[in-house]
């Protein structure tokens, strides 16, 4: 779960790292009251789930409250990349003497927690390490120790030479990893670090994300999730249990399980189509399910064709035929169903389906060709 | 011969009284393979009854199961709050073979789970993934038994259904399995496509391997650059997830494009590049054996 | 460092385990109001850092306020091995089903903490570890994970059957475990745990010794000491940065190295005499550090000869002759002093000591027996 | 030849501009050792001079002194609060034996530390301990210098100046030593009686073993039992703390006797029923060492 920069400063905040003051307006106005606050040299930025908000225009300078209240006004409501802007963070501006990039992230191949420190900061950290890697640091923490000393004090002296400097990074270099684990972060990073002229070493922006399976035991970070800041769609679908990707394609697809839901999208790909989703409705689907799921595809107006590929393991098929009918009472579906079927209580389904007046394929190559056509065809 | 699972296999259930271990502890009875205890704390002394009428023992802990029972494997269905702790207590309690089916366990508590199972020299299977079947002997998980046959292929994949998917067909054209494995889809993983690969070179039986990978990480391009290496077998792959967006968590956590890392595109790429057929569709995986096979 | 049972208590509460309520009285009038809060049904317990306490009588039941005060007036100034009683705790009275023993110490021979449960507790453990060994289990914690949940659980079922007893006691082990690393314990102990007749699971007692070296960063902790229940001399001894534990004999011994001054204080013994303390004056010593030891050694009227046992290697024995001269112009010695000194700056040290009127020995057991035959004259 | 010293050490010094550092690093070197490097975190780039002229390089890490001057040994005389990060910075570099001069390392980051240079694989001796020296070949840590002498008996010793009176009182005899250990006084040390028993017979050199123990736990007991089972050679041992009361710390945070476990007596039981001379005074160790050697 992507969180915003100002909630993300607040676990930085709580573990101790440095941070600017800085608070969130949904308003012009409330911008400007705030840049007062804060003596009118602001920055005024975008708060999105997105990289590239500087590029976009989603940061700006103010050196006034009436030019940040002029900034707040267009950045809020504008769109990047596809997300709209509902809050901005106000903060004093800082002067800079030097940018620091550190992240920490899990790294699968050595499953273990990992830093990546650079003293080129303040860019984009995947062109560095594509045109500059060794200006990149990367450690591995071993989980059962922890960040020790000496390597939060290593990854400092990869930054900064003055020892006033890496005492101060030596020290977040910790706190960094305090939040990353217990926040459960997948990513959490700070770009840039920064250097302020009399000394001091503050976070001026940051990024995180949060391992969502671990939400259910951090109740206060839960809180962090924006609904705003993700299609009403998918919000939908968490709640029902589903997982769900909006895409652009036309064929609507519900499947059991995220490798054959995405071998299915790719599929409809092969044969000339646009998959309009990813869809997994999950191992023990209820017929309340897949409802869930036809309402949620539905509702998406570029839909021509649903699709269906159901491999029934745990999950039975005659659950998720029942779920079809069920669905088709409730429902006005408009676009057509080609369902492909097999495993687990299979006869049952087809039972159920061609009493339903549906019926039903076994290969999942005819089920997409088929879907594909019909999406066509609208 | 086959892998992970063979007649010596005595499993343990972690989670046998609840909704999915028992529905499971039922399949794989039933498939024949020796469940020979359940646990569920606080429910020791009691016995968990199949549908065919066997009664499998109930303990309080795995270590009771190890020594009243001489279980050797374990296979987890508890929450995911626990499932964590259930891995740790197997391989503490001397388990070799741990799968852990269930999904949505912490990464960061999987990092220490996965040093500690180290520490302790067992192998786990998993999280978050199927488990592993070896036709006509066994299976450990959540693999419809149905839809598997004996055989010289040996089949390794991070998902579920799509090895399902990829495993009827292989049946289907008659083509049999050794052991089907699922190493799972999460980013931390005990066994990952080396290791199982690793095993499946080993095993005198297997003679092709299909290996199912999918978007994110880099598992899959290790993997076949190992294969280059080490294996004489043929082996034909197939990745999923082409059409996923980058940045998008597919379903599986650990199903993500990072960046530009991690595409279907690269790892097929690789893949070609050492020597592995790659399938475009999972229909073609079939065909692919078969060629291998020189059927 | 020792502490007592209510600040014990106090850390045990802060780490979540179910502790009853309790307040700790200075005077009767204290203790009978306290009383009256409870509602006169509550435990009077002595506070001195010993076991025993009930046997000596310094644990009383009482059934209403006035009886309360009672019991603290004669437990208040009552002396347990030694030790006056300067507080009691008063606690409400709890009805007991059963009684368990949860410990955490570190384990030497493994280097790791090491809980020690079992079902017979309210009584020493250390006798149920020679009576009845199968009623204890040991676990062993590796530091690297600390204690896992299906431990906790396999000490709890140790105690109880009942599951709804098991899983308060599996927390409490887990919470014990905190408090026991997060304040650096070299001992925690709960004695009794008992099972309340609702099936409430609580700790009664609680026994904690705390790491002296871990001090500098528990400042909370480090506020227990209680000077009251040590010696003077102790207190003193410490704040001048000097190891010193008062005994019963008559020959003061002052050494630089732990195992020599016990290896000095053995030899008193094996000529005759009885050491009067333990006091290792440290590696690198300096005047002030002698005068401090000697003004402690003096103030004990048992002292009839003072000892010194001197090894120079970080030692120099330049300053402890500097330091004995220094003292014996600032404060009145009575007892005599016989002086060996060995080592860094030998020469030095001698010449300073003849100035001033010594003699010193170079071996010791000539200075041992030396100063034995002193005290025994004197 | 000698145990854990010898011509190969090539000595860092953590903490070498600090007062204790800087003093021993003087000794360490005029004894002989070489000492080619010091950390001190901020003053890399720096150089120690010692008081006969010698340039030594400091560095801020242990790493840079591995790998620019190739150091193998670490002897730490940082402050308690920094000195378990110090000897897992070592350990983590790749330093072989390291030696923890520091008293007062809180116990329980110990047990993490100790756990951590096991898994590094390297030796660690102390902490709060003197230090080991191999006469006329060099020396880490504190103990002085002028009075040892080489030659054939091996001493190991919770203690350190009680060990300076035993191996001064073997010079005096003549009896030189291959090398004088302190393993330290503290609860949970690195390398116990037992390691430095092994290291001893493995020594061709040496042909008698001084060991002097204290009261508080069971190592003495257990290597007693060792000696008896592994050791060919003599060994001769005191105890110190037969007048310590039960229960009071006795200096060393490990020089405690808990309950009736720990007491000089039962020591020296466990000695005596081993085949362990024991010594009742220190003095007596010298004569009981004359005797082993048929002097």
């Amino acid at each position: 779960m992507d969180i915003h920069e100002y909630q993300a400063k607040k676990l930085f905040r709580d573990a101790g790292i440095p941070v600017p003051p800085g608070e969130v307006a949904t308003t012009p106005d409330e911008a400007e009251k705030l840049a007062t606050n804060y003596g009118g040299n602001v920055v005024v930025k975008a708060q999105v789930h997105t990289g590239g908000r500087g590029k976009a225009g989603g940061v700006k300078l103010a050196s006034s409250a009436a030019e940040a209240r002029e900034h707040a006004s267009r950045i809020l409501g504008m769109s990047i990349k596809d997300l709209t802007v509902k809050k901005v963070l106000v903060t004093p501006v800082e002067d800079i003497e030097a940018e620091a990039y550190v992240g920490v992230l899990i790294d699968r191949a050595t499953q273990t927690p990992m830093f990546m420190v650079s003293p080129e900061g303040g860019v984009d950290i995947e062109e560095v390490a594509a045109t500059n890697p060794e200006a990149i640091r990367k450690l591995r923490v071993d989980p059962r120790y922890g960040l020790l000393p000496h390597q939060a004090y290593g990854l400092a002296t990869f930054l900064y030479d003055d020892p006033k400097l890496v005492k101060q990074a030596t020290r977040i270099m910790g706190q960094l990893y305090q939040a990353f684990t217990q926040n459960a972060c997948s990513l959490a990073e700070i770009n840039p670090l920064i250097v302020t002229p009399d000394g001091e070493v503050k976070a001026i922006d940051a990024k995180v994300s949060i391992d969502e399976s671990a939400l259910f035991r951090l109740p206060e970070v839960a809180e962090f999730r924006d609904l705003d800041a993700e299609p009403a769609s998918e919000t939908k679908a968490r709640e029902a249990g589903l997982s769900f990707v909006k895409l652009d394609g036309n064929v609507g697809c519900c499947v059991n399980g995220a490798g054959l839901a995405m071998a299915t999208m790719d599929l409809v790909k092969y044969y000339g189509g646009e998959p309009a989703n990813f869809l997994d409705i999950g191992g023990s689907s209820n017929p309340d399910k897949v409802v869930a799921a036809l309402e949620i595809i539905t509702a998406d107006p570029n839909v021509k064709a649903i699709l269906f590929n159901i491999f029934g393991g745990i999950t039975r098929c005659d659950d998720v035929a029942n779920g079809i009918v069920e669905a088709a009472r409730r429902i006005d579906i408009q676009p057509p169903i080609v369902i492909r079927l097999t495993g687990t209580n299979e006869e049952e389904a087809l039972r159920i389906l061609e009493d339903a007046g549906y019926s039903a394929f076994t290969s999942m190559d005819e089920v997409v060709e088929k879907a594909v056509e019909l999406a066509a065809q609208a | 011969m086959s892998i992970f699972i063979d007649r010596s296999t005595r499993l343990v259930v972690q989670g046998i009284t609840g909704r999915d271990g028992s529905f499971h502890t039922n399949q794989m009875a039933a498939y024949g393979t020796q469940v020979v205890a359940g646990v569920t704390p606080g429910k020791g002394g009691q016995t968990f009854e199949t549908d065919e009428g066997e009664a499998i023992p109930i303990f309080n802990t795995v270590e009771e199961t190890v020594q009243e029972e001489g279980a050797n494997t374990s296979v987890i269905y508890v929450p995911p709050a626990f499932a964590a702790g259930a891995i740790m207590e197997s391989a503490d309690a001397g388990i070799q073979f741990i799968v852990a089916i269930t999904e949505g366990i912490p990464v960061i508590d999987m990092t220490r789970t996965y040093a500690f199972v180290k520490d302790r020299g067992a192998r786990l299977l998993g999280p978050n993934c199927p488990g592993a079947i070896t036709p006509g002997v066994g299976k450990v998980g959540i693999i419809p038994g149905q839809i598997t046959t004996a055989g010289p292929v040996g089949v390794v994949s991070r998902s579920g259904t799509l090895t399902y998917e990829a495993v009827n067909q292989l049946t289907e054209a008659g083509i049999g399995q050794t052991t089907c494995v699922g190493i799972g889809g999460d980013p931390i993983i005990g066994t990952n496509f080396i290791d199982t690969l690793q095993a499946f070179s080993d095993d005198p039986d297997t003679e092709a391997v299909v290996m199912i990978g999918e978007i994110g990480g880099t598992d899959e391009q290790e993997a076949a650059r190992w294969v280059k290496e080490n294996m004489e077998i043929p082996v034909v792959g197939f990745i999923a997830g082409q059409t996923a967006p980058p940045g998008r968590q597919m379903g599986h956590a650990g199903a993500i494009i990072s960046g530009s890392a991690g595409t279907a595109e690269e790892k097929m790429k690789v893949f070609e590049e050492n020597g592995i057929a790659v399938a475009r569709r999972p229909v073609d995986i079939r065909t692919l054996i078969q060629e291998e096979l020189g059927h």
